[in-house]
């Protein structure tokens, strides 16, 4: 595969929440508007490119028997240290994302793809291919932030432009799961036909 | 008033033959004799080409365990046997035979003399019924002497006639017990005899008021047949149905009603026993209902086996200009013919004729679980549902789902709002079904 | 003379249709079309005629244009789902509101699962609770009845639903007897001379209907039993044990959305089991639910919920409650 | 094995033939079962196991066969019972009663997850017992 | 300050290594019994999930070859040789050459040439259909035209043609599964040699009916006249139950049959059109209708039905 | 490079590095952010005491318990040249929609309030979240809680609840009466 | 009291799935069949309370005391991990024949998003140790509630004929959409 197609496939034809499912829970919890969906997004994405770079770079000096234990602890590293680094620099975010950050952990995006491809790649392909899935993984949950956002509060980003309060059940519960519906439907759609 | 429980339609009952008495169709040009009329194996030629055959000659016999023999119902010379279109077009092993005369074998009894007597002992009756190729009249065509060999172990008490008819149209069954009540008793004498029961029930449905009270009146004379009047309900005449109206017993999914000790036998079978063991008569002919509102004369004919059905239709003065369906048999479980060269069979109970605007199905739509199917399936079957692993080809969920229970009633079907094919889906089921459980 | 047809038995079929048991809904429904009509004056007729005419526009154009299949928006679903909807908001309801509830009545709750039959839950329901979750303000505050020809042509003054004031009042500590000065009599109650929603403020018209439905056997009487006993048991107790607390059955039979829910939205056929035994265990739970929510829950009403709820168990009691077999038992004797 | 309304069954392929016992060979599929991508993400969770069947008398059977296995419903709720629920109400009862007779709560938890080991233990000595219980059947 | 790194380090160590034991202990149980060679075989098989190789799924049939280490008697019929060569060199074997099969139609009871004498009301499905009675046209053995075998087919390789009635194979598309085969109630499918350049010549028609009756329910029926076989000099047709059947080991693709059968029930496809001549024997709207259907599957601008002209050249180009 | 053999000594010493250096890392990053942490932290409370009192140079912390609830409230009083100019009071209710709300309340040395800041909340977005809205906290400032009543208005309070809210209202008030009244047990200054 | 609170809020008030949005993979992954996703309900309600236990147990004796809070996502998982794993173990080295049976039976558990979910929550929450058990019951039972509707859902609509677009995950989706609307009919309700 070419590095072009290896990068791009992450946002249509292998988009990991829309198409892949992966790592439902985030995509659903934390989107009640598109910066909270683009937060999450990015902190996902260093972790994925990060474990992906070291993987990589350590993959041949794990014995393939703890090859899962020693992901999973190089993964909650960095996790640990998105969680620390927001505190301090973004606590607000923090606080809106709350149990989620910790949950990246088993997000089986980002340990599914150190197992799947960095552990058997080169490092250049690894950042390539994290950072393919992690922004496919980050659009996705801005996507479904942003309807949700505007649908429910009559904004995008906080920036309001509809009065009033908009359709509320799409900020909570129900509306996650709604949009997220019709969004993987509208996919799947744009999918075949492309 | 007596009547099943659980489920049953009543649809437009429509008994326009009922006041004809039963006519005798003349003999036709030639006759075609399926080798399988009756439920079981094929019965086996035992007359070649060319042969000259006379009425009541032994022309097949049966020889499998459930087969019957068939004799000829004329006189004449056979032109073949060949495979022949049966009535829904399918090409099946069957004797033609081109009617020459009306020659008798000797020993039938023709005279309408009524012949009380009843002289063979029970294993007699047994082979003369058996001998005489005698089949259940009700429908399936069912080999009669079959169900009068108990098996080890089954201790029958009654004995139940279907006198109850529920299947709109039809009447042939009616006029029967209205012209031939006391021979039929005989018969019911003979069957009791037979299989060893000192008790009978008539179940007669309501809407045949007059049958009741004659046969009641008829009884009187005979020690242990009993009639009994039912609620008209479809599908009553259903062994299982019957047997839960008249004395209240359940026969177990997939067992028969010598499980719950009784036996079923329709009036017309009761009544071809009768002729069989009193006038040493095989089953030749029967009666036959020839019926739709658009037939000019609906009648009751006593017609020979392997006559034309285009001869029936001759005899009503014709098929009608609209005529949009030809059903042999009631209209709720008779096959639809697709053409009147086929003959009659055992089996057939009537002629139904149906004008094109009666003829259509209405459109089918998807379910709306209306629950309505479920409420009137008399085997407490949940038919959307296996109409549904029907169209999707899920046949080992429909034969958990009991799918093997239907009795094909078309209850279902009948009062689906949705005009969903469901007994359509339910058959197609039942084969895949039956064809998973053979290759087990 | 055409062509012959075959087919496979039966060959005759009843009388009845997917459009005669929906028209014969909506017939049972004059009465309360006419009550609300009445009470709630032209208002409620807007609202009507808004959702209905959005219920069927949305079908129409799913079904030209995305599902490119039939359109079948004459068999009279889309039309029951309308009014049940109209009848489930208060009657001064914006008109967006009243499009965005037909919307998801018909688009999401129905044609997404393709259209009539399909649908898990209850279309004009899930538009209720959708839009009691979205403009709680909105739908929350009830015009007070304005009797068409009572001469008053005041403009919508709001006060609480019965149930609401019972609520509010058992909230902040009140009594239920010292509450029942505030509480209309139930002669009023059954008329619908008080707040609530178009449809479900006057009990009478309701049961003129159901006895309708009944009567043409398009509903049974398995869910509407059990759906009215367990709520009268669980209430009766609660009120046997403290009547200052608790109010009593009478009350919670003729209040709210009750009497329309039962009838007419619980026993859509769509979202309710098949086996009479699973309608009653149907009706059992939406009694209960029902009641828990409307005792205990924040919401003063529990009617939709309870019957959403139940229909999300619909495919489990269907599994569990089959029909009573034929011959499953062996009697002899 | 007629059609019977209580039988799990999962397909297997023959891994391995002995005297009077064959070795079925199952995928038992993770919670990702249905997942599009367990290609991608081909962790812990896709596992095969073995399951050893005795032969029913009169066949044979090859390596690589397709085969199925089954077993009654009800002895899969056994199994849940007996490998999660009673440790589960274990730990729940020794817990409740820890706590009420002290009010450590380190001690109360070791206790608790402690006591465990005995119920395994115990399981371990039935362990014929279990064997005849959990008999797998093959079909076809 | 520092104390924080020490318990952290002791603590996640002290984790660590126990899960590591722990799973030590996981991997000495859970042994991959899996062998990589199942995974490189499941790759170059097409994925289909057919079943037209006997096992469930492709994944099966590669353990299957995998664990049986022999490819006697495997066949993936979608893949066709190419895939079982590839196989063959994972496994570092050789494939069985198994010539390349197709599905053939063998009925032309089309609309026009069988015209409908009862109409079917009922589901959308020949298994039933078959069941209730013959075929609208009356034929008991004719394609009933509810598409069972369309649906079955996993390749897109068939469609209902609508004006004829009748199912047609796209050659292309068709992998020889026998899924088609295997749906169809009156067994009309076939599946054949494709051919030399994918020609091939066999009856259409399955109707074992006298002549005279087959007739009556269709135009193009096989009516068991004997004149191909008298016609065929390598005897590879043979009649029996008044039906004509051509074995495609011995057809040498000489066409003479074709023009012999005065009903026009052998069909040939993809052979170069003959030159046009003046047709004598059969009615003219029967050929045209005829024509349509073979057209269709041949998807070449064929003339159909004239005289030989040009069988020699085609005669070398049997053996295989 | 050849893969490592899963011997038992591989596999514990493997994860022991990788255990160890990533503690090591994760505790060195803990003590690289953990001043912004503490910051950030204190920022945020500090903006909201700002938020609540008038200008002031000094604060001074203590804990009171209230005579309701389960928890001490947090006293801050702040002092601008030594001139005690209000009490800001951390308080809290579990009766919002969805349980917990925390408010900052700001208390002028007479008892008036001088403005009300939401800390922590986890109420319905759109409805119960409007009590952080300057229209309803608005009402609150320079209301002197002895003679201006912290209840709804359906409950016979001064209070104009918010629309559809009431739940949130209500808790609202519950919040600030407990500030106020645990001010003025403690003696309303210092 | 308390134990009642939280057992129906977890349940109901606040499902782990439909309105915490924790372990929605396997619950839209695995909800095919009624019987299995009860006996599933049966392996998580044992390994979500042990894994609580042990964690809680984990934070409050060893994290706690040395300050290193930070760790806790990264133990917490680990301890999770091994523990799942080792109880497959103990039950295969125990019996064979048991745990092939429950292989069959069963899917793996992998719902660790929900585990570790809860386990954190529960520390978030300040419970006690009996509170967190109760918590983690009362989370387990949720879970299987979900997991036991949306399988009875799923199959309902396997007998449907969904549009196309819609059919499978799109319409599983909207179905627990709808549900989760439904849910919030109990809410407060305790
Ligand atoms: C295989 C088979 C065996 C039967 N054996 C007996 C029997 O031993 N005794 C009996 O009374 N009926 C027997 N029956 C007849 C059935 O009970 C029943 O009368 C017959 O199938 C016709 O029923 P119907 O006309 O309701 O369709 C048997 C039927 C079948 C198919
Ligand atoms: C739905 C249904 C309806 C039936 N209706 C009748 C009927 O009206 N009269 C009748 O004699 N047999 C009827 N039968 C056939 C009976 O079940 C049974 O086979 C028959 O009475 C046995 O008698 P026989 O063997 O003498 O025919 C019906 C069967 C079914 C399945
Ligand atoms: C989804 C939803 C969320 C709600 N959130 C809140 C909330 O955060 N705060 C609140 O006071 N009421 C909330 N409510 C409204 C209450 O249920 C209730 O209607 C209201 O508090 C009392 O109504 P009133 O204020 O009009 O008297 C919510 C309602 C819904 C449907
Ligand atoms: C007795 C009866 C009750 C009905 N109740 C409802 C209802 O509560 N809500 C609704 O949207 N449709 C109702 N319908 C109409 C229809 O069944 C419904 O739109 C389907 O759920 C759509 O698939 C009802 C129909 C009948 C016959
Ligand atoms: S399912 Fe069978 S028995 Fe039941 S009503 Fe339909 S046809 Fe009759
Ligand atoms: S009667 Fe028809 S519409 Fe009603 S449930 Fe049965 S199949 Fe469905
Ligand atoms: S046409 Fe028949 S044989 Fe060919 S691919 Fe389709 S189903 Fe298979
Ligand atoms: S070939 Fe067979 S399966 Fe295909 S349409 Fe014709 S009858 Fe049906
Ligand atoms: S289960 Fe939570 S992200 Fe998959």
């Amino acid at each position: 595969m070419s590095q072009k197609k290896n990068f791009t496939k992450g946002f249509l034809k292998e988009n990991p929440v829309f198409v892949l499912l992966l790592g439902l829970c985030p995509a659903l919890g934390v989107t009640t508007s598109a910066f909270n969906g683009l937060g999450m997004g990015l902190a996902t994405t260093f972790v994925l490119v990060m474990s992906n770079i070291v993987v990589s770079l350590v993959k041949s000096s794990i014995p393939d028997k703890v090859r899962i234990p020693s992901f999973i602890v190089i993964i909650a590293s960095f996790v640990t240290i998105v969680e620390l680094t927001m505190q301090g620099y973004l606590p607000d975010l923090y606080e809106q994302l709350g149990l989620f950050i910790p949950l990246i952990v088993v997000n089986c995006l980002v340990l599914g793809r150190a197992e799947a491809f960095a552990s058997k790649n080169t490092l250049k392909s690894s950042v390539i291919d994290g950072l393919g899935m992690g922004l496919g993984f980050a659009m996705a949950l801005t996507i479904l932030g942003g309807v949700r956002e505007l649908l429910g509060n009559g904004a995008i980003f906080g920036w309001k432009f509809i009065e009033g309060d908009g359709i509320l059940v799409f900020i909570l519960s129900p509306g996650a799961f709604i949009v997220f519906g019709y969004l993987v439907a509208l996919l799947n759609k744009i999918n075949k036909t492309t | 008033m007596k009547t099943f429980k659980r489920g049953g339609v009543h649809p437009e009952e429509n008994k326009l033959s009922e006041n004809q008495p039963i006519e005798v169709l003349s003999v036709p040009k030639r006759v075609t004799i399926l080798l399988g009329q009756n439920l079981g194996a094929n019965s086996k030629p035992v007359v070649n080409k060319r042969d000259k055959v006379k009425v009541g000659q032994l022309i097949a016999k049966g020889e499998a365990f459930i087969s019957a023999n068939l004799h000829s119902p004329v006189s004449g010379t056979v032109l073949k046997i060949d495979d022949v279109p049966d009535q829904v077009g399918h090409n099946k092993a069957a004797i033609v035979i081109d009617v020459d005369g009306d020659e008798w074998v000797e020993g039938i009894v023709r005279s309408s003399e009524i012949a009380k007597d009843i002289k063979l002992s029970k294993e007699e009756i047994v082979k003369k019924i058996q001998e005489m190729g005698v089949v259940g009249l009700g429908g399936a065509a069912f080999p009669t002497h079959i169900k009068l060999m108990v098996p080890e172990g089954k201790v029958p008490n009654v004995l139940i006639i279907n006198g109850v008819e529920c299947e709109p149209y039809l009447t042939a069954d009616h006029r029967l017990m209205l012209e031939k009540g006391e021979e039929l008793l005989i018969g019911i004498s003979i069957l009791m005899k037979g299989l060893g029961v000192s008790k009978a029930i008539i179940g007669i449905e309501n809407n045949k008021a007059d049958a009741i009270h004659l046969l009641k009146e008829l009884a009187n004379n005979f020690l242990g047949i009993e009639v009994q009047s039912l609620k008209v309900k479809y599908p009553q005449g259903g062994e299982k149905q019957l047997i839960k109206a008249l004395i209240n017993r359940e026969v177990p999914s997939g067992k028969l009603p010598l499980d719950v000790g009784c036996v079923v036998s329709n009036v017309g079978t009761a009544f071809a026993v009768y002729e069989a063991v009193q006038k040493n008569k095989p089953l030749i002919e029967r009666v036959v209902s020839v019926t739709g509102k658009s037939v000019k004369k609906p009648s009751n004919l006593l017609v020979r086996i392997g006559t034309p059905i285009s001869d029936l239709i001759g005899k009503v003065e014709g098929l009608p200009e609209d005529t949009g369906k030809i059903i042999g048999g009631g209209p709720m479980m008779g096959k639809t013919l697709i053409s009147m060269n086929a003959a009659v069979v055992k089996g057939t109970s009537g002629i139904l004729v149906m004008r094109e605007n009666e003829s259509s199905r209405i459109a089918v739509k998807d379910c709306i679980r209306c629950a309505k199917c479920v409420s009137v399936c008399p085997m407490g079957l949940s038919p959307y549902l296996l109409a549904i692993y029907g169209e999707q080809e899920r046949y080992e969920d429909a034969g958990l789902e009991d799918v093997m229970d239907c009795i094909e009633c078309g209850s279902c079907h009948y009062i689906c709002p949705s005009g969903r094919p469901l007994l359509d889906y339910l058959r197609v089921d039942k084969v895949r079904v039956g064809e998973i459980m053979r290759n087990r | 003379m055409s062509l012959l047809k075959i087919s496979g038995s039966p060959h005759v079929h009843g009388d009845n249709s997917v459009k005669g048991v929906m028209y014969g809904v909506l017939y049972a429904m004059i009465p309360a079309i006419l009550a609300s009509i009445y009470f709630f004056g032209l208002d409620s007729l807007k609202v009507m005629l808004v959702s209905v005419v959005a219920c069927l526009l949305f079908e129409y154009l799913i079904q030209k244009y995305l599902i490119k299949g039939e359109v079948t928006i004459t068999d009279g679903s889309a039309l029951i789902t309308g009014v049940l909807l109209a009848f489930n908001v208060p009657s001064n309801l914006p008109v967006f509101v009243i499009i965005v509830g037909a919307f998801v009545s018909i688009v999401i709750a129905k044609m997404s699962f393709g259209g009539l039959g399909k649908n898990i839950f209850n279309p004009a329901l899930v538009g209720r609770v959708f839009l009691l979750m979205s403009f709680p303000v909105e739908m929350t505050s009830w015009p007070i009845p304005k009797p068409l020809f009572s001469g008053k042509v005041l403009d919508a003054i709001t006060g609480p639903t019965p149930l609401g004031i019972l609520k509010e009042g058992l909230d902040a500590g009140k009594s239920v007897s010292e509450l029942s000065q505030q509480l209309p009599d139930y002669i009023t109650e059954l008329l619908g001379n008080h707040g609530g929603s178009l449809g479900e403020v006057s009990a009478i018209a309701l049961l003129i209907g159901a006895a309708y439905l009944l009567f043409r056997k398009i509903i049974t009487w398995h869910i509407p039993t059990s759906y009215l006993g367990s709520v009268i048991i669980f209430s009766g107790i609660l009120w046997l044990i403290n009547p200052e607390l608790y109010i009593n059955p009478l009350f919670h039979l003729v209040t709210g959305g009750m009497i329309l829910g039962v009838f007419f939205m619980a026993t859509d056929m769509v979202t309710t089991p098949m086996s009479p035994k699973g309608m009653i265990i149907f009706g059992l739970g939406a009694g209960i639910i029902t009641m828990l929510i409307r005792i205990w829950g924040a919401y003063p009403e529990g009617v939709s919920f309870a019957i959403l709820i139940m229909n999300a168990f619909v495919p489990l009691i269907d599994k569990g409650f089959k029909p009573k077999r034929f011959g499953e038992r062996i009697k002899n004797g | 094995m007629p059609i019977s309304k209580d039988a799990i069954t999962h397909p297997g392929i023959i891994h391995e033939v002995g005297s009077e016992r064959i070795y079925v060979k199952i995928l038992s599929q993770s919670a990702c079962s249905a997942c599009h991508a367990k290609g991608a993400c081909s962790v812990s969770d896709l596992e095969e196991k073995l399951i050893d069947v005795k032969i029913p008398s009169g066949k044979s059977y090859n390596v690589g066969d397709m085969v199925t296995v089954g077993m009654e419903k009800s002895l899969g709720s056994k199994a849940v019972l007996l490998g999660y629920f009673i440790p589960f109400l274990i730990l729940l009862f020794v817990l409740i009663t820890m706590l009420a007779i002290s009010d450590n709560e380190l001690l109360s938890g070791m206790l608790a997850i402690g006591l465990l080991i005995p119920y395994y233990l115990i399981l371990y000595l039935l362990k014929d017992k279990l064997q005849k219980t959990f008999e797998f059947r093959i079909k076809e | 300050m520092s104390d924080v790194i020490i318990y952290s380090v002791i603590t996640i160590a002290a984790l660590g290594t126990v899960s590591a034991m722990i799973l030590f202990f996981v991997a000495q149980q859970f042994k991959v019994i899996e062998n990589p060679k199942i995974d490189d075989v499941e790759e170059v098989l097409p994925g289909a999930n057919c079943g037209g190789c006997g096992y469930a799924g492709c994944r099966n049939f590669a353990e299957a070859i995998v664990k049986t280490n022999t490819l006697e008697g495997m066949n993936c019929p979608p893949g066709g040789t190419k895939v079982m060569d590839n196989v063959a060199s994972i496994m570092g074997m050789t494939a069985e050459v198994q010539a390349p099969l197709v599905a053939v139609m063998r009925c032309s009871g089309s609309k026009a040439n069988a015209p409908a004498k009862v109409q079917y009301d009922g589901p959308e499905t020949c298994f039933f259909a078959h069941n209730l009675s013959a075929a609208e046209s009356g034929c008991p053995y004719g394609c009933l035209g509810l598409a069972d075998c369309v649906r079955a087919c996993k390749f897109d390789a068939m469609y209902m043609d609508e004006e004829t009635g009748l199912p047609v194979i796209i050659e292309e598309n068709c992998v020889a599964c026998g899924a088609c085969v295997e749906a169809c109630p009156r067994d009309i499918i076939e599946l054949r040699k494709v051919g030399p350049k994918s020609k091939r010549i066999f009856v259409s028609c399955i109707n074992e009916e006298k002549g005279g009756v087959a007739k009556k329910h269709c135009s193009v029926a096989c009516i068991g006249c004997w004149k191909c076989e008298k016609e065929c000099k390598f005897d590879a047709i043979t009649i029996e139950n008044n039906l004509a059947y051509i074995d495609f080991n011995k057809c040498t693709l000489c066409r003479k049959c074709v023009v012999v059968c005065p009903t026009n029930a052998i069909h040939e496809l993809n052979f170069k059109p003959r030159k046009p001549k003046p047709e004598k024997k059969t009615l003219e709207n029967e050929v045209k209708t005829d024509a349509k259907v073979v057209v269709e599957s041949e998807k070449t601008e064929g003339k159909p039905l004239a005289k030989i002209e040009d069988e020699a050249t085609d005669n070398d180009n049997n053996k295989e | 490079m050849a893969k490592k053999e899963s011997t038992f000594l591989n596999m514990v010493l493997t994860l022991l590095i990788i255990t160890g250096l990533s503690s090591l890392a994760l505790s060195g990053v803990f003590e690289l952010t953990k001043g912004p942490i503490a910051k950030a932290r204190k920022e945020k409370k500090e903006r909201a005491i700002k938020a609540v009192l008038p200008e002031f140079d000094t604060m001074l912390l203590k804990m009171v318990m209230p005579e309701t609830g389960k928890d001490s409230l947090e006293f801050i009083t702040a002092y601008e040249d030594s001139l005690w100019v209000g009490t800001a009071i951390s308080t809290y209710t579990y009766k919002g929609y969805s349980g917990l709300i925390k408010l900052m309340v700001g208390l002028l040395p007479d008892g008036c309030i001088e403005r009300i800041a939401v800390l922590e909340q986890k109420e319905t977005p759109g409805l119960g979240t409007k009590i952080a809205d300057e229209k309803f906290k608005h009402q609150f400032i320079g209301k002197d809680p002895a003679k201006y009543i912290l209840k709804v208005k359906k409950d016979g309070g001064d209070v104009d609840a918010i629309t559809a809210a009431t739940i949130s209202s209500r808790a609202y008030c519950e919040a600030v009466q407990r500030a106020y009244d645990a001010f003025k047990r403690d003696g309303g200054n210092k | 009291m308390d134990y009642i609170i939280i057992f129906i809020g977890a349940i109901f008030v606040s499902n782990i799935v439909l309105a915490q949005f924790l372990g929605i993979c396997p619950f839209l992954g695995v909800s095919g069949k009624v019987s299995t996703s009860l006996g599933m309900g049966g392996a998580v309600l044992f390994v979500m309370t042990l894994a609580t236990m042990v964690t809680w147990i984990i934070q409050k004796y060893v994290l706690d005391p040395f300050d290193i809070g930070f760790l806790q996502t990264i133990s917490f998982i680990l301890v999770i991990a091994a523990l799942v794993q080792m109880v497959e173990i103990i039950l295969k080295k125990v019996s064979p024949p048991l745990y092939q049976a429950l292989g069959i039976f069963l899917p793996l558990i992998t719902t660790n998003c929900a585990v570790l979910g809860v386990a954190i929550l529960t520390i978030q929450k300040e419970h006690i140790l009996m509170e967190a058990v109760v918590f983690a019951i009362a989370n387990a039972i949720g879970f299987t509630l979900a997991l036991v509707i949306f399988a009875g859902i799923r199959e309902h609509l396997d007998l449907m004929n969904v549009p196309k677009g819609m059919r499978g995950v799109p319409i599983a989706l909207i179905s627990a959409g709808i549900l989760a609307l439904a849910f919030m009919g109990f809410a407060n309700l305790v």
